[in-house]
């Protein structure tokens, strides 16, 4: 997701130099033939959407059901589960279409259009772009690795819902959530041009030879460039989905949790995990998916992708050793909730900077992560009273947004960073040159659109969902838990 | 001297624990039941199947004191884990001939 | 494995065109380069066969375990564990050759030859057919791929005798079984001539210039597109398995319990599973592994693997969501175990239609196959009371025919399929054209000869196993449980 | 890992062969463009990676955590997954630089230099070589794949320290060992020189016109062949890490449980299995990602590696019915405990084995190592009275070794073995050509090396640790269980 | 009053309850436990140690009644929970002082 | 008949058992219990909450027994489950009425 459209005028007046190359790379073949997927890219895409569909089940399941009681491990499994599968049919209908699939119509910076709603048109040939000139992948690979993004992302909200949310209410919540904030936040961020488009365009301009053809040329260019999500117009960094997952969800889940209201005797009874065994089991199948969450989102398999998971793989070492330390000088034990819990930050926070940090930055951006979410989900958390129950917001928003901060400092190549390299990195002057200011403005400004949006709009949703079906269920149901109230299971008959 | 056996619902432990603990009652033993009463269960379904649960998860509380505190130990229960919903539980007091501290050797009252 | 085999006569007439098509693009180089594997196919043939070889272990194993009591969750992880391992011999001492490694010899429409018996002649630069002419992969990724199916095919039909059946009488039983059984049933509907073969045959006999050259050639052509299995001959369609995998297990599971009994205390005791928890990861692994087995089945790594994928992926969707809401509305609570065999239905009956169908009608089977199969589980077997414990009857047996029937529809490109496109597809007249009464004859055929073959064969082999050493163990030995009778041992000492 | 120098006079005078043949390859493109990566190989080497990382956690933590009591359930994954973070900051800051990343320096058959410490000069475009001329593969992905490597070696040491360890002692035993026995172990086997810059170096020496580039020539050749570990040069074949990996952890978790003693009541008490479930699924684990550590070590995506994955298949399957089988006979009952822990002796035993042996030599292989190991866990093991906790000992160093030796002879061609085939293999007279006696002479130079430096270091670090931190905690901490002393949790809470 | 305390065999439960039903008692308290007796255990086997398992799982269950309906009580255990093997269990009727109900605070009698 | 009730360290199971034996007792009933007493308990945290669990695992032994066995019973228990640490246990005798063997109808001295 490295796609970092620069302003308009820096497309523009960047693409002649583009043009000129594109024209003598391409003199030989002026009608070329269209790339068709390296199937080492597809096998690696279809891994990847393996893998990201295992962080949700069983991973993020057993990761969220591990720390409840066991009255209600079943509704955070049940819960998990069938959000993925309800995703995965919305995605199939509409989402694709508005999100990603069709960058058309009037509101392009805000939401595409349903030109590819129930999929129509993508067949086993259809390709898109990656984020190489000439690379493509099947459609298909593309639609289910996003699919599995979408799938997961509103899952993770349920970790401030847990324990006291009925599972109607919660669906009811997640298909309106997904399809009003999640879909259009995600469109925001990685709906980007076609790298080939963006050449194409610059090519005619450089040849086009008469004013006319030259004005024309101009004019399709720039509507190439400017479909695209606003925040990736903006120039955020977001490599796969510290603002578009993680601060989305995580806010989302405060919400919901200062909604909802604490669970039957917070701060009172102690609530341990019922199984830290599954947490463990859980942490781990997120770690191991993960790669393919984030080197996936390279949507290729080359040395970029290879840095993108080994970011992902030290990051996350970093974290969990760090958080484990904090815990061991603030708590005297070290823990293995903390240890875990650690990995998890450390893969929130290079969630984002995955593609562009170096591997000491990203070591380093591991070993912060931990202490600010420690302090958030040991600290603040009790200061303020809400029961965030398995600390999506502590985890994954903080997380999220160190890591979308750190990222715009982190990209930097005096700091072993990539830089701003890609595709768009031909422009006049600036154009492609880090700057620190600018950079930072552009994370902050997708971090601070996703906490409003997500965090007023979720607002507004569960409230209208306590309307219609009620978020919470009777007090007795609450205590006997949500597994037989709401199930009719119990999770163990041993 | 008396054990005072009392059933109570599962989330009263710590009040009930508490409330023996103002009575002057500093050694218990808890051990997990399942009780069969006035209290519905629920149903379980598992694919075709549905069960009639009817044991429901309580906790078993055993405290030996002596014969004089008993009805203070038993009202420190009651009023604890008392909510007013059907399965609240009871309490039972049955005889206790003997205690011994196994640490120490000690006899009867100095044992509890 | 979507090769479709048409009738002899329609090859041979088709032939004669593919042979000029082949004869033109082969003008150049007369003595044309062997084809050699490309690594991104072979990366994701590995793969897949990992993630298939997880469905079994640990996948298949917890799905099935956390369904059974706890006295006898080891023995179910055992005999799942035990059976993988010793086909995993099997097929390498004579499985592989007889199903699918030597295509020769005189029944070889019923069952192959032993030339490859023990792996003979195979090696690191051996390459088998794909789907696709020109595109080979190395043997020994198409011998394991092939494999892993073969290890949990006879996995599958413990669901029908678990809790009440001696380790000593599975092991016997799957040992004559997947002999007798799984391996002709593999050779009847996937041995198929490899499309260069087709197409080499048919140049030969294009280019044949004398008449008894004709004679010849024409009888070489024969002779290949004869080497196939006869339900491949005939037709019918199985993408991934639907008959040759779950009717197959099924339909054995099944008469195992009928011929074993029901277990002690059915319909008097309730069996709650032991561990739902068990049971969701197994699913989630099912669900994560059975891209390896539909889109795997592929043979390569293209745009045709991304669409077997997305219909794995939104089947099994469709098919969860599907199962709840009917379990929801009939019985007044959804459920974790209905939703996640509702996942279970859905791969099931996606896995012959997954290369077939386009991801809308692979949404519309899904919707479809749950309330079958929900009917099948909690009416059919309480009214016939039969104890298919773990109802690999009710999910993979129906759910398997109603996935062999979809496809004969869905692959009809009017309803998004793919059509009848593969490389036989060049025939005279109406070959290659779908026909729904052509092609539901086809699929009714295999369903009917996998039903019988499998019911009736496994019906005697259960009575030879009894009379060796005796299915069932005492009663006491199963009122213990068969973790420590069988196995001493016990699963759990918290 | 299959490179196999011979003696330095061998490669020298075969070098001449080799720069023929390269140089009429190469004559008409003098200056040859570098390789690039192949999208199919780096596709495969970051799936191997994950899949390797899933071994250790969540794979190892269950495995071994299943086996120990509930009390000291989560001090194993604690450990585990602690011991993975940790060693994958250190193989980043100076690890991967002196094991494989720089092999240069003055003790380079000993140990790198830090030439690539904090990874530096790696970039998303730097590749390494592989077994074949002119494959590369990007150099991030080498270095994570191998990471995991380091990471799961020391995590099979606490094994043998299991139940009785401190924490803190665990942790600095391991940063010591890890970078005093691991690094130079992995150096000495695995440490080569890429074949091109042989072939490069052989096609100057061949090119020479005067005696003085001659010797210059000769003298470059010489430097490279010898910039190797001394294992790698004394030509003893390790294909994915017998000796490395499980001889070396093996031999240190024994020294371990010497040195710390028994448990608390070993002997007396009986210390059953907590969980068989969380061991079964981490056995299984541990076979899928294994296909990553075996296969993954060809470091691409070809028929060896498909090879290679077949061993690894076979053999497990083969080990685990041999151990079922004798317990079947020796002890009456067929558990699963001795099936699965059957499956991880054969992956261990094929390890060395996987890219050398055929298929049917690995089955062989797994049917002897199985009776082996269980003679030393269940005879041996009580004979001698020491605690290895978990097995280590018996099954990894034991099962190391075996393998280790098994391959000096598997690997013959008349075993169905690839010989001695790859490319080094161009020398004069015997040299590739395959000899028993040299070859074992070979083998057993590594496994003693491994067995005396790893054995007497670890005992020296041991007692260093014991020292600072003291290895073992409290009685009472001891009787209470490891979960709530070290860590302050319990592992559940039902 | 008396407790009417009984070890069965687990899979007897659902017996014993629809037999003390049938015989007028409507409440009852279950507890796992592990029995050790005459009955012989199992060995089990992990790896190289072998155990032999002494304890074997029952179910025990207490029952607090008048002491008018303890005979007819513990009659009806007894014939529900009898297999004629080994192992079957004992039933034991110990005196009970005091009985109350948390709910409602009824006494003795009128609590149980 | 007595009911010897005992409160024991998990780990001291196989030892007392074994004295019991050689006391000549040759039943008995075990359960997991959790105990509350003077010996202290230990601090859990799980994230940001720390929890005070003051309840630790203990083993209920209990041995039906004609009376003049009890006090060797007793002895027995008391000297094989002692550590001298705080938290040993206690050990109760409550008085027995009947017992009944559920497999012959056996009753009292005969059943136990
Ligand atoms: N006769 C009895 N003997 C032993 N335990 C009993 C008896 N009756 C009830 N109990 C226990 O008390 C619990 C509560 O009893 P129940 O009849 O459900 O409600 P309540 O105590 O409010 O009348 C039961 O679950 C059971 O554990
Ligand atoms: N003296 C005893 N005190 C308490 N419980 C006993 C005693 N003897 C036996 N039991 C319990 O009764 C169960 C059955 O006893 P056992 O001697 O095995 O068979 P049976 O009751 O048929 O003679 C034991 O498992 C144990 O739980
Ligand atoms: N009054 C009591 N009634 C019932 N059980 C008790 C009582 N006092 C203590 N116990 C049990 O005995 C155990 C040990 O008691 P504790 O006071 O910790 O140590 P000690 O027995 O060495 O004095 C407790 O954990 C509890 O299970």
């Amino acid at each position: 997701m490295k796609l970092v459209p620069l302003s308009r005028t820096a497309w523009v007046a960047g693409l002649g130099l583009l043009g000129v190359i594109a024209l003598s790379t391409m003199a030989l073949a002026d009608t070329v033939a269209a790339p068709v997927p390296n199937k080492g890219d597809t096998a690696w895409m279809l891994t990847s959407s393996a893998l990201v569909l295992m962080m949700s089940v069983p991973g993020l399941a057993l990761f969220y059901g591990g720390l409840a009681r066991t009255k209600n491990a079943l509704s955070i499994f049940t819960q998990v589960f069938a959000i993925v599968a309800m995703v995965g049919i919305l995605w199939c209908l509409y989402g694709y279409s508005i999100a990603l699939g069709d960058t058309s119509g009037p509101y392009v910076a805000y939401i595409g259009s349903l030109g590819k709603a129930f999929l129509k048109g993508v067949t086993p040939d259809s390709v898109v772009a990656t984020f190489s000139n000439g690379v493509v992948i099947p459609e298909y690979a593309y639609m289910v690795f996003q699919m599995t993004f979408a799938m997961i992302t509103p899952a993770l909200i349920i970790g401030g819902l847990a324990e006291r949310t009925k599972f109607s209410a919660i669906m009811l919540f997640i298909f309106l959530w997904v399809s009003l904030i999640y879909f259009p936040i995600a469109h925001w961020v990685w709906a980007v041009a076609a790298p080939d488009d963006v050449a194409a365009a610059a090519k005619a301009l450089a040849a086009a030879a008469t004013p006319a053809a030259k004005a024309a040329a101009q004019a399709k260019l720039d509507s190439v460039t400017s479909a695209a999500g606003w925040l990736a117009q903006a120039g955020s960094l977001d490599f796969a989905g510290g603002t578009v997952v993680h601060i989305n969800s995580g806010i989302a889940g405060l919400v919901g949790a200062l909604i909802v209201g604490p669970r039957l005797g917070h701060g009172k009874e102690s609530f341990p995990p019922h199984s830290l065994t599954m947490t463990m089991i859980g942490a781990s199948l997120l770690w191991v998916g993960w790669f393919g969450f984030n080197a996936g989102s390279n949507l290729e398999a080359n040395g970029a992708t290879a840095l993108a998971f080994v970011n992902t793989m030290v990051a996350t070492c970093a974290a969990a050793l760090s958080w484990q330390f904090v815990e061991w000088i603030v708590k005297g034990k070290p823990s293995m909730l903390g240890l875990v819990s650690g990995a998890v930050a450390g893969l929130v926070a290079v969630t984002p900077a995955s593609g562009f940090a170096g591997p000491m930055g990203a070591i380093v951006l591991g070993l912060i992560v931990s202490p600010i979410c420690f302090f958030f989900v040991s600290v603040i958390k009790n200061k303020f009273g809400y029961d965030d129950a398995l600390d999506v917001f502590g985890v994954h928003c903080i997380g999220g947004i160190t890591g979308a901060l750190a990222t715009g400092i982190l990209v930097n190549p005096v700091l072993g960073g990539v830089g701003i390299t890609d595709y768009t990195n031909f422009a006049h002057g600036n154009a492609g040159t880090y700057d620190l200011v600018t950079q930072m403005i552009a994370q902050g400004k997708a971090v601070l659109a996703t906490l409003l949006y997500s965090g007023i709009g979720s607002a507004i949703l569960y409230k209208v969902v306590d309307l219609l079906v009620g978020l919470r269920p009777k007090p007795e149901a609450e205590r006997e838990g949500l597994d037989v109230t709401d199930h009719g299971e119990r999770a163990y008959n041993y | 001297m008396k054990i005072v056996m009392a059933i109570i619902k599962p989330f009263k432990l710590d009040d009930v624990r508490e409330a023996l603990t103002a009575a002057g009652v500093h050694g218990m033993t808890v051990t997990e039941v399942k009780g069969y009463g006035r209290q519905k269960g629920h149903t379980e379904i598992y694919r075709g199947a549905e069960y009639a649960v009817q044991f429901l998860p309580k906790l078993k509380i055993e405290v030996a004191l002596p014969s004089d505190l008993a009805p203070a130990a038993v009202e420190a229960i009651a009023s604890a884990a008392r909510t007013g919903e059907i399965g609240d539980g009871k309490v039972f007091v049955v005889p206790l001939d003997h205690a011994y501290r196994i640490r120490t050797g000690e006899r009867d009252a100095d044992a509890i």
